[in-house]
């Protein structure tokens, strides 16, 4: 424990900023996947993506702040984004299943 | 008993005769109509002359009697009663439609004998003389309007009497129509006097009009009113209705079409005459446009076959007489006229009715001729009749019609013009009057002869006498320079005016009786030429004049005239609502609007598409929608 | 550290965790009955705890929670609704052989609706949303034969990270903007400054909104609910509709109206827009749909434009309306659930438009409930809806959203459109098919559709109750 | 005894004794709806002679808490204007009802059922003191009309349901947000706790602009239940989709309720926004007098011709009630009693006539041979309808003109049009039916005891009226001067007040 | 200065890896690029002073998420290829410029903050402890026992609902 918290990495001499347009970056990456993919799997994947990006901004306003919440904050978010994929997947599996095509854009009975 | 009462029972009794005969359960049998019918009329007949009787024994200036059943009203600062007003010219109003009412009933019980809905013929004509004392007793506006309105309602119901014939049932849509374009200018004058007195009761209007109502204000609701009469006693514009009226039985020609109900006109400006007083061009207005009656309708009498369109043509003429003497605020005289009219007139339909009833319902003169030698007695009376009405000295219609034309003649310039004007006329009268009587008994039969002539029985015979009597005599009531009964009696309810009727003199009064009496001859003898003679000559001379002829046989096309003008272009523009501005106009508003709707509709649901991401770039828009919001409008503030 | 000031959440987790149990024990007929005796057992001790414990604020777990008015109202409605899922769902064809599944994850979903109301820190506000989002997306799907039901599940699923996502960034830039995640700090940190004075809080305020209107299923952020709803099982659209846009409304008024209300003047103008939005789309869009879920679902995002005029109104009358709303919305559109889980029941394609002809005169019950869940939604006096509307409209006349009256307004008359139709197909035409079968109305869903209507009646005559109700939740709301 | 809430609550409670009877009962359905209709017809007499006549301002008032907290309170009362409407309401439906019960009705218990409903709701819209109960009322009495057209209607109910809902919905919920925004803005104004109640409101001072705006939200949907033109599209299609006995309802009273509520509610609260209106809805009054009329005349059907006509009519009282005269507003309350009466002999007389198998105009003629007491009937119902000097509806429409011809000379002028071609298009109505060539039995359409008992009453109080009209205007006048005196002072300010002397 | 080089590698390295995830179409490749992004996350959490959130993004997410993503790709094999046209090619573009127009307002919201974005973050061990396993514990036992409780119930739906969605199920006999 001790280790961890004198561990030299992280000596602040990047400013919040960078963290953040990275978090964003990240965020809209995600975004943009979601838009383009039509594949379930890689549409999950591109959830992680936004969900990670939120991480990043989350863990660098506690650090901003000197505040656990953030962390604790990212870490309910890695749970809630394992939570999704497993969810995800046996969705994936289920259609699978039904031999349905593994195609967001051919699963649109529903409309109007 | 006081007037007043004597008042209501007379407004009363042909009521309640018209309530029992309609409310009887069955057609009655034809006894008890004609008992209920006549009798109501002649009880109605004797309680008017009580009344008369009453007034007679009273003080000239003490004989109005205004009595109230009950507050009809009371509505804003305005109280109006329902109350009846018995007055010298209500009751001189009154003995003529009940007496010369109840003869034609009388007349009618044989005459309509013969008829479907006998019961209902009675009950609408009890139902007429009502509403006609209602008019004419009214205590106020509002009653003198409802019966206003009423004659012109049991008018239609009575030209409207044979209602499976389409011309009657037309007729007497017109002649109603007609009536209500009266009745909203009685009713537009009625709310400028409201708005002005603050009152429609005659005595309160009549007494505060000097004082509140301005020079246009009088002047637009003596139009107004003049807009009632024009419609009611059918002067020129409003007048087509009157010779078609004549699809009506001829009793009810005779009573309601030539006796009474058309010569409301006259009274109403007699009664309104303070306000006329205060209006003096409307009051010119009011004897030009009788002297056009007049004299149009006398033309246009000249040229009619049917014999009834002739007599109605002849009223017309006759109230223009009337009118352009009122106008002339010579209104003893015009109800001189009124009187005696009501005599010769109604003698004369309900001759004409004999010879039709002997006819088996012919009207046409050129089915006529000769019918002198089959109804001697008719003939009589019915020269008497022509006598009186074309001027003859020493009947009724002579005294009556110099005394208004020797107040035209005393009456300036514009009287003079139409002194001229009411002579040319009673030139044509004569004419007119002697054509009909020639052609109808002189000459020989018709062609084919005469079969079956109906003969009339006493109950026909007996009124038409009666009636000759007062044709002949009743006009010795006011001879000039000798005595004046009649200016007399109505002098307290008439006199007053500023302006007055004109002085007239003795000089006035012999020119004007000379001339009709020459211009009477005149008529009478270029009748007996063309007609009396010898009967070809009027074949001969068929071709005349051909085109005036006609436009006068069409009465001058005013019916073709307010069809093009009126009736059809509002018909259309209906139409048009109808059929166009109805489906389109307001509906396609709503259906517009609902079809926009419906189309921003396909769009939301072709966007939504099924397509996850197509949701997903939605999400994204709306966040840049709101983030432009907040950034741009936000920021703005 | 008081346990409690969350009884229901722990009774509900308990009941969940006992349903999920009994799916597993051999007794077929435990098997089968067990688990909805155990969640009606435990929404009832839920109900009854939440009406005692009605009272003032307490704060629970180191001001993780709350316990107030507000939130109580909230589970009651919430606890509600799932009760009414249950039994309708209790012949449900995803539900039969797995009961214990099915009652287990619609506890859990229950569960997280509690928590969202209960949120007094914005990490239980977004883990509450997303207990009750992945419940769902395994609820929607359960039919895993029916290729509609996974679509739903799948569409749900994606888009629902994706709202998730947007959500979660807008509250880590509220927490960046502020430093912490407890909303009472949040709300002591910007209570003096306006939102537009840091962008970073309009940007979070932004994304929140998104985040939140997707959940409550507002315009433009709806579009998968129609899907979602016309695929989904009936019941669990029921739930869905009403319990899901309950608790999105909740984390509404806890993050807007009672954490920011001194940037009410910024924040009201982005939420007043969404209503509209989604006033005109929802109804708009609602005319031409065919399929009554689908249409219900539109109406749905109607309403939340509705509702949401009274969280723009951002004041106490603007809260108890959207409260009184909420409470009206539930009872009307639930009825309205019960009358299609019916139906389905009765014949096939039971959701289309065309399987009501002449419902209303061969079960005149189930007919006048639904009539007058339909008019209520409509807004005809004297039901609850008319009232729900008026004290909205109220709130926004109130607060010079007079413009957003009238676009309610005019949205009402375009609602007239279909649910009147509805409404004329059910009691003016005549049956079509004669394959209708005529079974007994099953109880529950009977007696479901009838307290809904017989609420919708109620609400509005004992109207004031209600109000003192929910006035005193909002007051709690406001009050710091 | 509450006796304006009794007489909403008796009628209700019979249509919910409907739903209490077994499947089929319809015979004890008949009872019902007769015994509640008539309690109902017994209480009104009852409020009637209860009624002070002299005096303004609600009377016999109820009132309760409903949700006081946002200003919902049940306030009910009956005022000068309104007791005449509720009786008008009372003795019609009560017709209604009995005619229906024993001589024509299908599926009775709904039927009568949703008939009482919306005698409930027409009385409670008459009665109601409070603007929320108002419009409660106002879109509650709807329901039951939407399922009387469209149960019992002809071929077209569908749409002409959805239009009439339509229609009359846009203008309902334009004015729930005037409703709500009085509410508010009074409160603002005043500073007090929300009120709605009617009377309360009359006296705040609204500013010029929140008054127009206000009156005129008011005014629209009131304009759309009359109709007014031009926001009539929906009339024809309901008159005619909707079964005869439910139209004759629909134009005799609902019609009513956009009148009262414009007399009652539009102008005393806002006279500002109403001074500032009068010339728009006179406009409108008035050229839909003029186009009714002239619709009236060229309609094919019957009841088109009825209901166009009810159109111009109902323009004339709207006039009576924007004049802002004494005379014309008593006036315009004699003329909506007048006006229903007469118009629901009228559709009672063409339910008749269309017992000759067709309601189309040009079907039939001379049917008067067949049907004297019709005939005569149908007479004086015509003749009322036309507004002849001595009939009823005259006194009302003579005391409307008369006011509007002092204060906006203009408009008295283009009605009376109106007054002309009511005689075209009422005599064409008559004539083509009763007189004219045979065709068609007449004896189908005489008079049969129901028919005699349903209109005879009807005409009898026509008559009543006619003779003494003073019956109902003299109980009206203190109510018409409240609601109309702050108008008129906006629209005559008093001398020297306003007026900017010149130099 | 290693701060820096650590950074600009970690950050290049989650950028480009997801680049690949969101452009490669074959899920097993793009599931290994995410595996990079992941671990750059981590590495990053590491610079922010949060060893155990970097921690548990390795061990949790590359680890076990990962894991199962990759197990469920090699169970459906190589079905997914194959697609047909793009039905959304008209919606992308405006999507992908929404996105871009999203990215532009939050450079705009964050370059007008009023938190300070230029200055270095306070050096680890200066400011309080908040990154450390016992950091963490202590706030989740203490401040957030709520959140932290209710993960629990997120998993167990997360299991149920997987075995319920994955399971072989046929239509039970509903009464419908």
């Amino acid at each position: 424990m001790e280790l961890a918290v004198t561990t030299p990495v992280g000596t602040g001499e990047i400013p919040l900023g960078f963290y953040l347009a990275l978090s964003g970056a990240l965020f809209l990456l995600g975004l943009v996947g979601v838009l383009i993919r039509r594949n379930p799997l890689l549409l999950l994947l591109a959830v992680e993506l936004m969900l990670n990006g939120a991480n990043v901004a989350l863990v660098g306003f506690a650090r901003y702040w000197n505040d656990t919440g953030g962390q604790i904050f990212a870490l309910i978010v890695m749970v809630v984004a394992a939570a999704e994929v497993v969810i995800g997947l046996g969705l994936v599996v289920a259609i699978f299943r039904q031999r349905l095509e593994l195609d967001v854009d051919e699963l649109s009975r529903l409309r109007g | 008993m006081t007037a007043s009462v004597l008042g209501w029972l007379v407004l009363g009794l042909p009521l309640l005769g018209a309530l029992v005969l309609s409310l009887w359960p069955s057609e009655p049998p034809q006894t008890v109509t004609r008992v209920i019918g006549c009798g109501s009329m002649l009880l109605a007949f004797i309680l008017t002359l009580a009344t008369w009787g009453t007034l007679l024994g009273e003080n000239p200036e003490e004989r109005t009697h205004v009595s109230s059943l009950w507050r009809w009203i009371e509505i804003g600062d305005l109280r109006v009663d329902l109350a009846i007003r018995i007055d010298q010219l209500s009751v001189l109003m009154m003995l003529v439609i009940t007496g010369v009412g109840f003869l034609i009933h009388l007349y009618s019980t044989e005459y309509m004998a013969h008829d479907v809905g006998y019961r209902r013929f009675f009950a609408q004509m009890n139902f007429f003389v009502f509403s006609m004392l209602l008019l004419v007793e009214a205590g106020n506006f509002v009653f003198l309007i409802i019966g206003w309105a009423l004659v012109g309602l049991a008018s239609y119901l009575l030209i409207g009497f044979y209602d499976d014939r389409p011309s009657a049932v037309a007729a007497a849509r017109k002649a109603f129509v007609i009536n209500v374009i009266g009745d909203v200018g009685l009713v537009f004058a009625a709310f400028i006097l409201l708005a002005k007195t603050g009152t429609l009761d005659f005595d309160q209007v009549f007494a505060s009009a000097p004082k509140t109502l301005d020079g246009y204000a009088a002047e637009a609701v003596a139009l107004l009113l003049f807009v009632g009469a024009a419609a009611k006693s059918a002067q020129v514009p409003l007048h087509t209705w009157l010779p078609d009226a004549m699809e009506g039985p001829t009793p009810v020609s005779a009573l309601i079409h030539a006796a009474t109900m058309v010569t409301a006109g006259v009274y109403l400006i007699v009664r309104c005459n303070v306000l006329y007083e205060l209006a003096p061009s409307a009051s010119n207005v009011v004897a030009i446009v009788g002297a056009i009656t007049l004299l149009l309708a006398a033309t246009i009498a000249t040229v009619q076959v049917d014999i009834k369109r002739v007599l109605a043509w002849s009223t017309v003429s006759q109230i223009g007489y009337m009118i352009m003497g009122a106008g002339l605020h010579a209104y003893s005289s015009s109800m001189f006229h009124f009187l005696t009219h009501a005599f010769f007139k109604a003698l004369l339909f309900l001759g004409a009715g004999i010879v039709i009833h002997a006819l088996l319902g012919e009207q046409s003169l050129d089915r006529m001729g000769g019918l002198g030698k089959h109804l001697r007695g008719v003939m009589l009376m019915m020269a008497i009749g022509c006598m009186a009405i074309a001027g003859v000295p020493g009947l009724s219609g002579f005294f009556s019609k110099d005394a208004i034309l020797a107040h035209a003649w005393s009456a300036g310039a514009l009287g003079k013009c139409l002194w001229v004007v009411g002579i040319v006329a009673a030139a044509l009268t004569a004419f007119y009057m002697f054509r009909l009587f020639f052609r109808t008994f002189m000459g020989p039969d018709r062609e084919g002869g005469y079969e079956h002539l109906h003969m009339p029985g006493w109950a026909m015979t007996v009124p038409v006498a009666i009636l000759t009597v007062g044709a002949a005599i009743v006009g010795w009531i006011e001879i000039p320079g000798v005595w004046d009964a009649m200016t007399t009696w109505l002098d307290p309810v008439v006199a007053g005016g500023p302006l007055g009727p004109a002085e007239v003199t003795h000089s006035a009064e012999w020119i004007t009786g000379i001339a009709s009496t020459l211009v009477a001859a005149g008529g009478i003898v270029v009748a007996w030429q063309i007609f009396g003679r010898d009967p070809k000559r009027r074949l001969e001379l068929a071709g005349v004049a051909r085109g005036p002829r006609s436009v006068l046989r069409d009465a001058y096309r005013f019916d073709d005239i307010f069809e093009g003008t009126v009736i059809e272009p509002t018909k259309q523009i209906g139409e048009v609502f109808l059929t166009k501005v109805e489906p389109r106009g307001a509906q396609g508003l709503v259906d517009g609007a609902s079809s926009l709707v419906r189309v921003i509709s396909g769009v939301i649901s072709r966007l939504e598409g099924g397509l996850v991401r197509g949701y997903t770039a939605a999400m994204v828009g709306g966040v840049v929608v709101l983030g432009l919001i907040a950034t741009v409008l936000l920021r703005a503030n | 550290m008081t346990v409690s000031s969350s009884i229901p959440l722990l009774i509900i987790s308990g009941a969940a965790c006992l349903a999920l149990l009994l799916a597993v024990v051999p007794h077929a007929a435990l098997r089968r009955m067990g688990p909805s005796a155990v969640g009606g057992l435990g929404i009832f001790a839920a109900l009854v705890v939440c009406v005692a414990r009605w009272g003032d604020r307490t704060v629970g777990y180191a001001g993780n929670v709350y316990e107030d008015r507000l939130s109580l109202l909230i589970s009651i409605l919430v606890l509600l609704a799932a009760g009414a899922t249950i039994a309708l769902s209790l012949r449900e064809p995803a539900s039969v052989d797995r009961r214990g599944e099915y009652v287990g994850l619609v506890l859990l979903s229950t569960a997280g609706m509690i928590l969202t109301a209960q949120a007094s820190d914005l990490i239980v506000i977004f883990l509450g949303i997303e207990l009750l989002s992945v419940a769902l997306y395994v609820l929607c799907a359960l039919e895993v034969w029916r290729s509609r039901s996974l679509e739903a599940g799948l569409k749900y699923l994606i888009t629902g990270a994706v709202g998730a996502s947007v959500l979660l960034y807008g509250l880590a830039f509220l927490y960046g903007a502020t430093g912490s995640t407890a909303l009472a700090d949040i709300g002591a940190k910007l209570g003096d400054v306006t939102l537009t004075s840091d962008p970073l809080v309009t940007a979070a305020m932004v994304l929140i909104v998104a985040g939140l209107a997707f959940k409550a299923s507002a315009a433009p952020f709806h579009m998968w609910a129609p899907d979602v709803y016309e695929g989904a099982p009936t019941p669990i659209t029921a739930f869905m509709a009403t319990a899901t846009k309950v608790a999105a409304f909740a984390a509404f008024l806890r993050i807007f109206v009672g954490t920011l209300p001194a940037g009410r003047d910024d924040w009201r103008v982005i939420i007043a827009m969404v209503a509209a939005a989604s006033i005109l789309i929802g109804n708009i869009a609602a005319l031409r749909q065919q399929n009554v879920k689908r249409m219900l679902a539109y109406s749905g995002v109607a309403q939340a434009g509705y509702l949401l005029i009274g969280v723009a109104a951002g004041s106490v009358v603007g809260t108890r309306a959207t409260l009184y709303y909420l409470i009206a919305y539930v009872a009307m559109t639930l009825g309205m659930f019960a009358i299609v889980v019916h139906r389905e029941r009765e014949v096939e394609d039971g959701d289309d438009v065309d399987a009501y002809r002449g419902y209303g005169r061969a079960r005149p019950a189930m007919g006048i409930a639904g009539t007058i869940c339909l008019l209520s939604l409509a807004g005809f006096p004297p039901l609850a809806g008319f009232v729900g509307k008026f004290l909205l409209f109220g709130a926004a006349v109130d607060h010079d959203l007079v413009w957003l009256a009238i676009v309610g307004a005019v949205g009402s008359i375009l609602s007239l459109g279909y649910y009147l139709r509805l409404v004329a197909v059910m009691w003016m035409d005549d049956p079509k098919r004669a394959d209708a079968r005529h079974l007994p109305v099953p109880g529950a869903v009977g007696a479901v559709a009838i307290s809904c209507a017989v609420a919708v009646v109620a609400l509005a005559l004992a109207a004031a109750g209600v109000l003192d109700a929910a006035g005193g939740a909002a007051e709690t709301l406001l009050s710091p | 005894m509450p006796w304006t809430t009794v007489l909403i609550i008796v009628p209700l409670l019979g249509a919910l004794s409907m739903f209490a009877l077994p499947e089929g009962g319809a015979l004890q359905a008949r009872i019902h709806a007769v015994v509640a209709s008539l309690i109902t017809l017994v209480l009104s007499f009852e409020l009637l002679r209860r009624f002070d006549r002299d005096a303004g301002g609600l009377q016999l008032v109820d009132s309760h808490d409903w949700a006081s907290s946002v200003g919902l309170r049940w306030t009910t009362g009956v005022d000068g204007i309104s007791i005449w409407l509720v009786l008008l309401t009372t003795l019609l439906f009560f017709i209604a009802i009995a005619y229906s019960a024993f001589a024509w009705c299908d599926r009775p218990r709904a039927y009568l059922g949703l008939l009482l409903l919306a005698e409930a709701a027409l009385i409670g819209l008459f009665v109601a003191g409070d603007l929320v109960l108002f419009y409660v009322f106002w879109e509650a009495m709807l329901i039951p009309f939407i399922f009387l057209v469209g149960l019992w209607g002809d071929e077209n109910r569908r749409s002409a349901t959805i239009q009439f809902v339509i229609y009359t919905m846009v203008g309902s919920l334009i004015m729930l947000v005037a409703v709500v925004a009085t509410g508010i803005l009074a409160q603002r104004h005043t500073g007090g706790a929300y009120t709605f109640t009617i009377a309360d409101l009359a006296g705040v001072d609204f500013t010029e602009r929140e008054s127009t705006w206000l009156f005129a939200g008011f005014a629209l949907a009131f304009a759309i239940k009359l109709p007014l033109f031009p926001f009539h599209a929906w009339l024809p299609k309901v008159y005619s989709a909707a079964p005869i006995l439910v139209t004759a309802l629909l134009a005799a009273v609902m019609s009513k309720a956009g009148v009262y509520g414009l007399l009652r509610v539009g102008v005393p609260t806002f006279p500002v926004g109403a001074d500032n209106l009068t010339p728009v809805l006179l406009t409108l009054a008035v050229l839909g007098i003029i186009y009714g009329s002239l619709v009236a005349w060229r309609a094919e059907t019957m009841r088109l011709v009825v209901g166009y006509s009810s159109l111009a009519h109902l323009g004339f009282i709207v006039l009576g009630i924007m004049a802002f005269d004494l005379q014309a507003g008593q006036g315009a309350v004699l003329q909506m009693v007048n006006h229903g009466l007469v118009v629901a002999a009228t559709f009672g007389i063409v339910a008749m006539l269309a017992r000759t198998g067709s309601e189309q105009m040009d079907r039939v003629s001379g049917l008067g041979a067949g049907a004297p007491w019709l005939g005569g009937v149908f007479l004086i119902v015509a003749m009322a309808a036309l507004a002849i000097p001595g009939s009823n509806a005259f006194v009302g429409e003579f005391f409307i003109l008369a006011g509007v011809f002092r204060e906006h000379t203009w408009a008295a002028i283009l009605a009376c049009i109106g007054m002309v071609y009511a005689a075209v298009y009422m005599l064409r109505l008559y004539q083509d039916m009763m007189n004219g060539p045979r065709v068609g039995d007449g004896r189908k359409a005489e008079f049969r005891l129901p028919d005699a008992l349903a209109i005879l009453p009807i005409v009898l109080l026509m008559g009543l009226i006619a003779l003494w009209p003073q019956s109902i205007v003299g109980g009206t006048r203190e109510s018409v001067k409240r609601a109309i005196e702050p108008a008129r002072a906006v629209a005559h300010p008093p001398a020297g007040v306003g007026e900017v002397p010149l130099p | 200065m290693g701060e820096q080089i650590t950074f600009a590698v970690a950050a290049i390295a989650a950028m480009s890896c997801g680049v690949c995830v969101v452009s490669l179409r074959n899920a097993f490749q793009a599931t290994v690029a995410l595996i990079g992004t992941l671990l750059s996350v981590a590495l990053l959490f590491l610079l922010q002073a949060a060893p155990f959130v970097a921690a548990i993004q390795i061990i949790v997410y590359a680890g076990a998420i990962v894991v199962l993503f990759l197990f469920v790709i090699a169970y459906l094999g190589e079905r997914q290829a194959d697609l047909g046209p793009d039905r959304a090619w008209r919606v992308q573009p405006l999507a992908l410029i929404a996105v871009g127009v999203v990215g532009a307002l939050g450079a705009v919201a964050l370059l007008n903050a009023n938190i300070r974005l230029q200055d270095k973050l306070v050096t680890l061990g200066e400011g309080p402890d908040i990154g450390s396993p016992k950091a963490i514990g202590d706030a989740f036992l203490r401040r957030y026992l709520v959140p932290f409780e209710v993960t629990s119930l997120v998993l167990l739906v997360a299991a149920v609902g997987a075995v319920m969605l994955a399971k072989r199920a046929v239509q039970a006999e509903g009464s419908r």
